[in-house]
């Protein structure tokens, strides 16, 4: 085993972040704590690497590493660019926002850091222990992360919630994982893959699969395992409850993915239960969502209920689905990010959560609420954003699969309506006037925080136009799935 | 032999629920805690019969001794005099709780019996085989250190080696947050 | 005599260009003079009335003129609706009737409106209606006539609302013009329906789409086509227009609340000319109408009932102007009751001479409530012949005229008697004799309360201006000659009868030698003329003695009725206010607070919903984790339940 | 030809709108309002020049364009969706009476936009992108893009400019649109499905779903799509049960949203339906004729009648623009060359009245404050222009022979009374337009009553003062009034442009 | 009578149920914590018990339950700081009063 070649082949980013999770682990103690910024230079610094190491990576074919318990597709590839995005703009998010952690600035950087190593090995993980060990990593530090205001009772209660949650539900997982071990007797998932091929796993492999599954359904915040995400939101720190929302999100998804080639034998009921799931969740999401005050409380339901449509692209069980809901990660993860870009501007210069502290915003600071409303538009799906597209496409995947999935469909957008209600009650308190109760008021410097938050709301009016690429991707990345599908269909 | 297996096993798996029970039951914390570390070892002994005596020596020290270690230190960090009064939660999720953990329960019998069909002492749902002539020799001799010695370091030696970051992180991440802070500025 | 009947379109397109230009000469403020409007006006209905005379006596002398010339209005392959002109005597009998009348009268206004601010918008509104009317007379087809027919119709509700700050006339522009509207309706839906069931014949001539030249025999394939039942209501739905532009039962109330308009138009539109566009349309659809002889039935009723009615109405009103367009009623009764019984000719003939005399009686009316500083109560007025005569004896004149004791009332009315007579409707004759009896009284009694006795009012007097009174005077001519000179008792010197001029199928000259009828609708009408005079002629008044009291006392009830117009408005007023409205704002109601409040209660239950789903996140993470897990463990027994099991 | 190009007719408003928005842009309003009026008066030059070189006989489309990316051949290869736009027989009306009514919209804007007029006037071009993108589309996606894309330019302009529950009354609006176009977005995703699962190509566009259908769908699943359509459709027109967030919007819209909104947005409705409903389908409209029939009448009557109940003048017009939008359902319900030609002038015609009477309760209310009618009473008085303006346009609604609104009226009439697409159902096309014709009594009692409480009667001490229109205001009411009165003496100069389209329709459903 | 997999199976399965009884019913925080790590030790039975009957030649089920438990213990030793710091806030261990979080 040249481990080494492995590294080169497959794993040259989770290589390169490990690298610097050292580097930052001596700086950290080395260093004096008025000059811990270094250390959010050099992660930057290190995520920037990483990221561009990734188009290194051979990825027109599957890449295994270490005895085959991690692997490289293109699927995991894209995940991975894109946790490896989303965790350097969760980075840059903290730029103003750092001061609130003291000394412990370093600390803070690792544990993101380690986080997002954890979230890259999820998504390239191709052994069950593998991911537990990955997921665990990604949880755990989340749990602290979350709970770093130690000073803040919000902040400790949300680690707390998380924590009992998460150890409840990876307990569940685990539960399932060894259900899947005793059926199989194996612990890689290629094999799994070929046996289950081959035998069918009676019962038990039904309830198996749903409990593995309940696992990842914590991790992305999906119905039933919903309920931790809004609090957690709302007390963590907001860069943590950015990466929660995105990186963490997609290893979750990227994770989920591997598991789906499992559903041999019961495509249809994994199926079925999926979009059941998927459709729960956007409706739970968006109903709770209906009455919130906090924005922070607001973008977490609002993330519940996008989970759920990209848990419906999983649902069909398709190429076509899975492609939609690789599409519909990236436009989420763009307008998502963007989304909290706004919170923590916002936050940083005002210290308020509420929708109505935005009220008349527009009037004094209109670039922020033309890219907040872009980026919330994007979210409920108006058009020309990448979300538009994004919801278009997933739609498209859905009824592809024929009159069968109709019931997905139609329920599916019957939600887009309450999730536009309170997407623009946020535009609403925005851009309302009249009353002259402008509450707060919004510097715009053109500070790394701002560019990038323009940026981003640019990217989801440009990227809502030249779609087809983005499309392709999603194509080419889901054609690396292994999917339960016998016969292979062909994008026309 | 057979008959004294399923001696130790009613046994062990009887201190196993009553004392797993205690310790969720039990009103006073530290005695819950003295009800977990019988369950942990009873578990241990039952390792002990599944040919886990790697697992068993493990269970004891990290279960037996570490997390029982760590669990007083927090209940002395913690516990004041009125926590004997937290018993258990009287609401409508109580009675929820024996319902869900009463349809588990039910769940996961009628699957892994087969639909209550298979009450066989090995399922059909599960992989069966009986281990290489030499590996039982091998049992025999080393207990299964030697394997799973061999495996962490082959198969799993990326999560092995992730495993330590992951510490790394919890070390990092528990040391912040339970480090007392000397200032007293407010956060935010 | 050619270049006139081929220039016939000038006589409309002369108005529409005045209106035109008063209506952007005064939008760009181009002028201010008050002639200009006139000149306008009266110039281009002069030259009109010149066209018109020479086109009469060009059909006059050409037996059978039916000039014809269509333009294609509206071309949409399927339907080709044309706009176009047709000079027949019909027309050219209208035409100089329209032009004729609305020329004098746009004299008078010039008198009567001088002192008013709205002068300019006045005149523009009266050539507007010039317009309309003189195209309406010249349609080639019913569609044509359909479209003037409303423009008429809107040209009267403009003058009715003329002075729209005024809250009654404003009432009573909307309530002719809607009252109008459900004719149209009528009309509309008979139009459709003729044109439905006649399609195939249409399709396979060449003529004009609905024109009046052809329309009997699309007609008569509609009937075979629609069957009896149909196309009796088709027909009815036809009648139905000429029924509120004429002012019939029970389509009538608007017509005397038209009487808030200025005067000169009460004179022109709701009497002498669009009032009488309705006959005038049910002799163009006489090839229809004659098909359905319950409808022909139905008219006959319509008309007489109309006369009756109206007839007793206005013995009591004390507006003079009302009494009037009771009166005005009455006699388009007479004349829809002539064309329900076939005399065709007579009903025109009356339509005529009534012009004439109604609008010379009206301005009478106009002259004396002008000089009275707007006092319109008769009651209010009286010896009035001394002060201005030449009003009091037109007024005389048209009055012997309406009441067929003389003059050209008594030969057009005495010809749709004798057409009744020889037709056998008996009862409808009785009926036009009560009501001619009726006529005699309330005119009578209305030129005696005006004109006679002593001055009891309190306004002061002025003298109504030349400009006012020339009109009334060479109106007087035509009002006290024309029946006799159309009556066919001048053919020897060559004036042929009005009715081998206006006939319908073929001239049916019947010289009635009996003397009885003309003589019996003398008595009658002496016997009203005698009866107002012994009420309301002081000079009479010594020789009845008390007992009329006594008989006043036992009719009250009638008088109540008859004060009280039959009760019709009030019925109208109950039926609007207790069963349209009620139904209107029981709908409103309804799509506010169910239609619209299912779609509101739709959001805040979501809302409500919201809330509700929020209280299981009470902030126990034990909570959610019970509800997670129960919702997990609910998922599984239900997919198990639907595959497994 | 080459100088006319769809892409600049859609996009240019849309680039200017960026450009109003800039900072760099002065923010002097004089200047801003003078910017936008000039553009969109050029605008609306550029559109009429279409209508000039608009070749009526050519059913199919012209002026066809295709904007690329990346040397793809569709915009959206994957999907096969293009950027294409075209004009044909029914959208260049459209196109005209848009950026018409835009001009006229922006020319009234002074007196009712008082703040932020930088945002409001790129809204206004925006939004005015989004309806030539709309009309022109020759893509089902692209349709469906601007047709969602219209909605947030209008949400703001009512949001922030309205009065009243203006935050209720946007987002009522907008859901409700939502909702219809979510219907609308099923469909065309199933009926791309069928394209696929019968030739193997994925594609939206227009034509190819039209003309080259030769696949049969499933009855269920073609009704399916044909009522996805509607719904959106009849949300938009709106159709009585859908209808409720009409008086909502406009009552707190701004006038010269509501002239828009009245003008040109309901008229998406109708399009659609002739567009996709008819052209798509003609076997199923065939079954769905009575629908549109049976709705078409209650939106004529039971609108009118709730009309008829009305306190505010605004609600009332409202109201009115519901019962006429449903002589276009009766008309396309006809299914007959002339009552879908009717059905089209219809829209024309009440596109300019509507704007005009919205006009003028905007000038009173501005003037006044209030809109309710036992507050007002004898403004003809103190403002005879406007008066005069509103006969005209009072009367044109009420269909009045020889202004705009009678031809239309005629036209859908004669084609609803002639046509047998009700045969084989329990009522007649003749019973139904017949009851439909009594809705000429309501609408004038209403529209008069509404004459007779404004402008007639006495007046209140308070109004005295009242001033009359500007010349602005009687610029823009002038300009309606020359094509009601114009093509009300003249239809044929409308009916003309798509009668030929109107044909090619209606010979695909009597074959 | 013997003694076969479905009894570990069943022992682990009542453990585990208890587990999730004492993380949902409890509420001192230390206990809920304590439930957590007896749903672990369920699973590691569970694992002890495959690897026992199905694959003692690999033993990786036995692997896989040292694995849980360092991660078991690194989250209760993680669950335990955050309690800490939990405490320090508030002063209590009663999972009731943290409940500041919702709607």
């Amino acid at each position: 085993m040249d481990f080494l070649l492995d590294i080169k082949t497959a794993m040259l980013p989770e290589a390169i972040l490990s690298l610097t999770i050292l580097m930052c682990t001596v700086l950290c103690f080395m260093l004096k704590q008025q000059i811990q910024k270094v250390i959010y230079i050099i992660s930057l610094l290190g995520l920037v690497i990483s990221l561009f190491s990734i188009s290194l990576l051979a990825a027109n074919k599957v890449f295994t590493a270490f005895y085959n318990s991690f692997s490289s597709d293109f699927f995991s590839v894209l995940m991975r660019f894109l946790i490896l995005a989303g965790t350097l703009l969760v980075i840059v998010m903290t730029k103003d926002y750092s001061f609130t952690f003291k000394n412990r600035q370093g600390e803070f950087y690792l544990l993101i850091l380690i986080a997002a190593l954890g979230a890259l090995l999820l998504a390239g993980s191709n052994d069950l222990i593998m991911i537990f060990i990955a997921l665990e990593t990604l949880s755990l530090c989340s749990y602290a992360l979350s709970g770093f205001l130690k000073k803040d009772k919000s902040s400790n209660e949300a680690a707390l919630k998380y924590l009992i949650f998460g150890g409840a539900a990876s307990a569940l997982m685990l539960y399932g994982f060894s259900f899947l071990y005793g059926i199989t007797g194996l612990t890689n998932l290629t094999e799994i893959f070929s046996y289950l091929a081959n035998n069918s796993g009676g019962t038990m492999l039904n309830l198996t699969l749903f409990t593995v599954i309940s696992g990842f359904l914590f991790k992305v915040a999906a119905f039933p395992f919903h309920s931790w995400a809004p609090d957690v939101y709302e007390g963590a720190p907001v860069p943590v409850a950015a990466f929660l929302s995105t990186v963490s999100k997609i290893a979750g998804f990227a994770a989920l993915v591997k598991l789906m080639g499992l559903a041999f034998n019961n495509i249809e009921i994994i199926s079925i239960t999926l979009g059941l799931i998927a459709l729960l969740s956007i409706t739970a999401g968006n109903f709770m969502a209906l009455n919130q005050m906090n924005i922070k409380r607001l973008m977490a339901y609002s993330s519940i209920s996008q989970t759920g449509f990209v848990l419906i692209g999983f649902a069909l069980l398709s190429y076509m689905g899975i492609s939609g809901a690789v599409f519909y990660l990236i436009s989420y993860l763009i307008a998502n990010l963007g989304a909290w870009l706004a919170i923590i501007i916002f936050n940083d210069q005002t210290s308020k959560n509420l929708i109505s502290d935005l009220n008349g915003i527009a009037y004094n600071n209109p670039y922020f609420a033309t890219c907040f409303g872009l980026c919330l538009l994007s979210l409920a799906g108006i058009p020309v954003t990448i979300g538009f597209m994004a919801k278009f496409y997933l739609f498209h995947a859905i009824v592809q699969m024929g009159p069968a999935y109709l019931w997905l469909l139609i329920f599916a957008l019957l939600n887009t309506i309450l999730s536009l209600f309170y997407y623009l009650k946020v535009i609403k308190a925005m851009f309302v006037c009249g009353q002259e109760s402008i509450n707060s008021k919004l510097v715009f410097n053109g500070g790394v925080l701002n560019t990038s938050f323009i940026a981003l709301a640019v990217l989801v009016v440009i990227l809502g136009i030249l779609v087809t690429p983005f499309i392709n991707i999603a194509r080419y990345s889901a054609l690396s799935v292994k999917l339960p599908i016998k016969q292979i269909e062909i994008f026309k | 032999m057979e008959v004294l297996q399923l001696l130790f096993f009613g046994m062990f798996a009887l201190v196993i629920v009553i004392s797993a029970l205690g310790a969720i039951f039990c009103r006073n914390i530290v005695h819950s805690i003295v009800s977990l570390v019988i369950t942990f070892l009873s578990i241990s002994g039952i390792f002990i019969l599944l040919n886990a005596d790697f697992l068993a020596i493990t269970q004891i020290i990290i279960y037996a001794v570490g997390i029982t270690i760590l669990l007083i230190f927090s209940v002395m960090f913690t516990t004041t005099k009125d926590d004997n009064k937290l018993w258990l939660a009287f609401a409508p999720r109580t009675l929820l709780a024996f319902v869900v953990a009463g349809s588990l329960f039910i769940l996961l019998i009628f699957n892994i019996t087969n639909k209550f069909t298979d009450f066989n002492k090995n399922p059909e749902s599960f992989i069966i085989k009986a281990p290489k002539e030499s590996t039982i020799e091998l049992l025999k001799e080393q207990g299964t250190t030697p394997i799973i010695g061999k495996q962490l370091l082959t198969k799993y030696v990326l999560p092995f080696e992730v495993l330590s970051i992951l510490l790394l992180g919890v070390i990092i991440g528990a040391a912040v947050i339970a480090k007392k802070e000397n200032n007293n500025s407010q956060e935010r | 005599m050619e270049f006139f009947i081929n220039n016939v379109w000038i006589i409309p397109a002369l108005p529409l260009w005045s209106f035109l230009s008063i209506l952007f000469g005064r939008a760009l403020n181009v002028y201010e003079n008050k002639y200009i409007s006139l000149a306008l006006t009266a110039g281009s209905t002069f030259i009109g009335f010149i066209f018109s005379i020479f086109i009469l006596f060009y059909c006059i002398n050409n037996a059978g003129t039916n000039h014809q010339y269509d333009i294609l209005w509206l071309d949409t392959r399927d339907l080709k609706f044309s706009i176009g002109w047709l000079v027949d005597n019909l027309a050219a009998m209208m035409l100089v009737v329209v032009t004729s009348i609305s020329l004098l009268i746009q004299v008078y206004s010039h008198g009567y409106m001088e002192q008013d601010k709205g002068y300019h918008r006045f005149f523009a509104y009266l050539v507007l209606f010039n317009f309309s009317m003189l195209a309406l007379v010249l349609s080639t087809n019913l569609f044509q006539a359909y479209i003037f027919w409303e423009l008429v119709g809107v040209s009267s509700y403009l003058l009715i609302g003329f002075w729209f700050n005024r809250p009654s006339a404003a009432q009573a522009a909307k309530k002719a013009f809607i009252i109008n509207r459900i004719g149209d309706f009528g009309l509309l839906v008979g139009i459709l329906a003729l044109l439905f069931y006649s399609l195939n014949w249409w399709a396979n001539s060449q003529n004009t789409l609905l024109e009046f030249a052809t329309l009997g025999q699309a007609g008569s394939l509609a009937l075979v086509n629609a069957g009896p039942v149909l196309f009796g209501f088709l027909t009815l739905g036809l009648l139905l227009g000429p029924i509120a532009k004429s002012a019939q039962i029970p389509l009538h109330t608007w017509l005397a609340d038209a009487m808030e308009g200025p005067t000169p138009i009460s004179a022109l539109i709701h009497a002498a000319t669009m009032v009488a566009a309705g006959v005038y349309l049910i002799a163009r659809l006489y090839p229809v109408f004659e098909l359905s002889p319950q409808t022909m039935t139905i008219m006959a009723w319509v008309g007489g009932a109309t006369a009756f009615v109206a007839a007793t109405i206005a013995i009591t009103q004390t507006d003079i102007k009302k009494c009037l367009a009771y009166s005005t009623c009455s006699q388009l009764g007479y004349m829809i009751l002539a064309m329900g019984i076939g005399a065709y000719s007579a009903g025109l003939f009356h339509l005529m001479t009534h012009a004439y005399f109604k609008a010379m009686l009206f301005l009478c009316s106009g002259a004396v409530i002008h000089s009275l500083a707007d006092q319109q109560n008769m009651k209010y007025m009286g010896g009035l012949r001394k002060k201005m005569p030449i009003v009091a004896y037109t007024y005389l004149i048209g009055t012997l005229a309406i009441s067929g004791l003389l003059f050209s009332g008594f030969w057009s009315k005495e010809a749709i008697l004798s057409s009744l007579y020889t037709q056998g409707e008996n009862l409808l004759l009785v009926i036009a004799l009560i009501t001619a009896f009726m006529t005699a009284y309330y005119m009578f009694r209305s030129y005696f309360m005006t004109f006679e006795g002593e001055y009891r009012g309190h306004a002061r007097f002025h003298k109504p201006s030349k400009v006012m009174t020339m009109p009334l005077i060479i109106l007087a001519v035509p009002s006290a000659i024309t029946g006799f000179i159309f009556s066919g008792n001048l053919n020897l010197i060559g004036i042929k009868s009005f009715d081998s001029f206006v006939f319908y199928g073929h001239a049916l000259h019947e010289a009635h030698t009996d003397l009885f009828l003309p003589i019996c609708s003398l008595i009658i009408a002496l016997l009203g003329f005698l009866l107002a005079g012994i009420i309301y002629w002081d000079k009479l008044k010594s020789l009845y003695c008390n007992c009329f009291d006594a008989i006043q006392r036992y009719t009250i009830p009638l008088y109540r009725l008859s004060v009280n117009k039959w009760y019709f408005d009030d019925f109208y007023n109950l039926l609007i206010k207790y069963l349209i409205l009620p139904i209107s704002e029981f709908i409103s109601i309804f799509d506010k607070y169910i239609i619209d409040g299912f779609v509101n209660l739709c959001g805040i239950s979501t809302l409500y919903k919201g809330k509700a789903i929020s209280l299981l996140q009470n902030g126990n993470v034990q909570t959610y984790l019970v509800t997670a897990l129960l919702s997990f463990i609910a998922v599984i027994i239900l997919i198990f339940l639907i595959f497994i099991i | 030809m080459e100088f006319l190009s769809l892409n600049i007719l859609i996009f240019a408003p849309l680039i200017v709108a960026g450009i109003i928005l800039s900072p760099l842009f002065p923010n002097d309003k004089i200047i801003v309002r003078r910017f936008a009026k000039g553009f969109s008066g050029i605008l609306f030059i550029y559109s009429i020049l279409f209508l000039l070189f608009f070749d009526p006989y050519n059913t199919d489309y012209q002026f066809k364009e295709n904007i690329k990316f990346f040397s793809d051949t569709n915009w959206i290869e994957p999907l096969g969706i293009s950027l294409g736009f075209g004009l044909d027989g029914i959208s260049i009306m459209l196109v005209v009476l848009a950026t018409f009514l835009v001009m006229l919209a922006l020319i009234v804007s002074k007196k009712s936009i008082t703040t932020k007029h930088k945002l409001y006037y790129s809204l206004i071009l925006a939004l005015t992108t989004a309806i030539l993108g709309m009309v022109t589309a020759r893509d089902l996606f692209l349709f469906f893009l601007f047709w969602e894309l219209e909605l947030i330019p209008m949400y703001f302009l009512i949001l922030i400019w309205g009065t009243g529950k203006k935050e209720y009354s946007a987002m009522k609006f907008v859901l409700y649109t939502f909702f219809g176009s979510l219907f609308m977005l099923g469909s065309i995703l199933l009926l791309n499905y069928f394209h696929v699962l019968n030739t193997g190509i994925s594609t939206f566009s227009i034509e190819a779903l039209t003309y080259s259908r030769h696949y049969e769908i499933p009855f269920l699943f073609e009704s399916l799509i044909f009522l996805g359509f509607f719904i959106a459709f009849a949300v938009k027109l709106p159709i009585v049960p859908l209808h409720t967030w009409l008086p909502n919007a406009h009552v707190d819209a701004p006038t010269p949203v509501s002239m828009l909104l009245a003008g040109i947005l309901l008229k998406m409705g109708g399009y659609g339906l002739i567009r996709f409903n008819i052209q798509m389908f003609p076997e199923m409209i065939k079954v769905f004729a009575p629908m549109l029939i049976i709705s078409g009448v209650i939106n004529i009557i039971y609108a009118a009648l709730v009309a008829l109940a009305q306190k505010d003048l605004k609600l009332l017009i409202a109201y009115s623009s519901v019962s006429h939008m449903g002589f276009v359902l009766l008309g396309l319900g006809a299914l007959n060359s002339i009552g879908i030609t009717g059905a089209m002038f219809q829209m024309i015609a009440h596109g300019l009245i509507s704007a005009g009477l919205f006009l003028i309760v905007g000038v009173i209310y501005f003037r006044t404050k209030t809109r309710v009618f036992s507050h007002l009473g004898g403004l003809g008085q103190v403002m005879p222009k406007a008066f005069y303006f509103t006969i005209l346009l009072a009367f044109a609604s009420l269909g009045l022979p020889l202004l705009i609104g009678f031809a239309a009226e005629v036209m859908i009439f004669y084609g609803a009374f002639t046509s047998n697409s009700l045969d084989g159902f329990v009522l007649s096309n003749q019973l139904m337009t017949a009851l439909a014709a009594i809705s000429i009594v309501i609408t004038a009692a209403y529209l008069l009553w509404v004459l007779q409480k404004v402008f007639m009667g006495n007046m209140f001490e308070k109004w005295q003062k009242v001033q009359d229109i500007t010349p602005h205001e009687t610029i823009a009411l002038t300009f309606l009034s020359i094509p009601i009165v114009l093509f009300g003496l003249y239809p044929e100069g409308v009916t003309s442009l798509f009668l030929p389209f109107v044909d090619s329709l209606v010979s695909y459903f009597t074959l | 009578m013997e003694l076969g997999l479905v009894h570990y199976l069943i022992l682990a399965a009542i453990l585990f149920c208890i587990g999730i009884l004492g993380v949902i019913i409890s509420r001192n925080i230390i206990k809920i914590l304590i439930s957590i790590e007896i749903m672990l030790n369920a699973v590691n039975i569970n694992f002890a018990a495959f690897a026992n009957f199905g694959d003692l030649d690999e033993a990786k089920g036995q692997v896989f339950a040292i694995f849980i438990m360092a991660v078991a213990a690194a989250e209760i030793a993680l669950g335990l700081a955050i309690l800490i710091a939990c405490y320090n806030n508030r002063h209590s261990v009663d999972i009731e009063d943290y409940t500041s979080l919702k709607g």
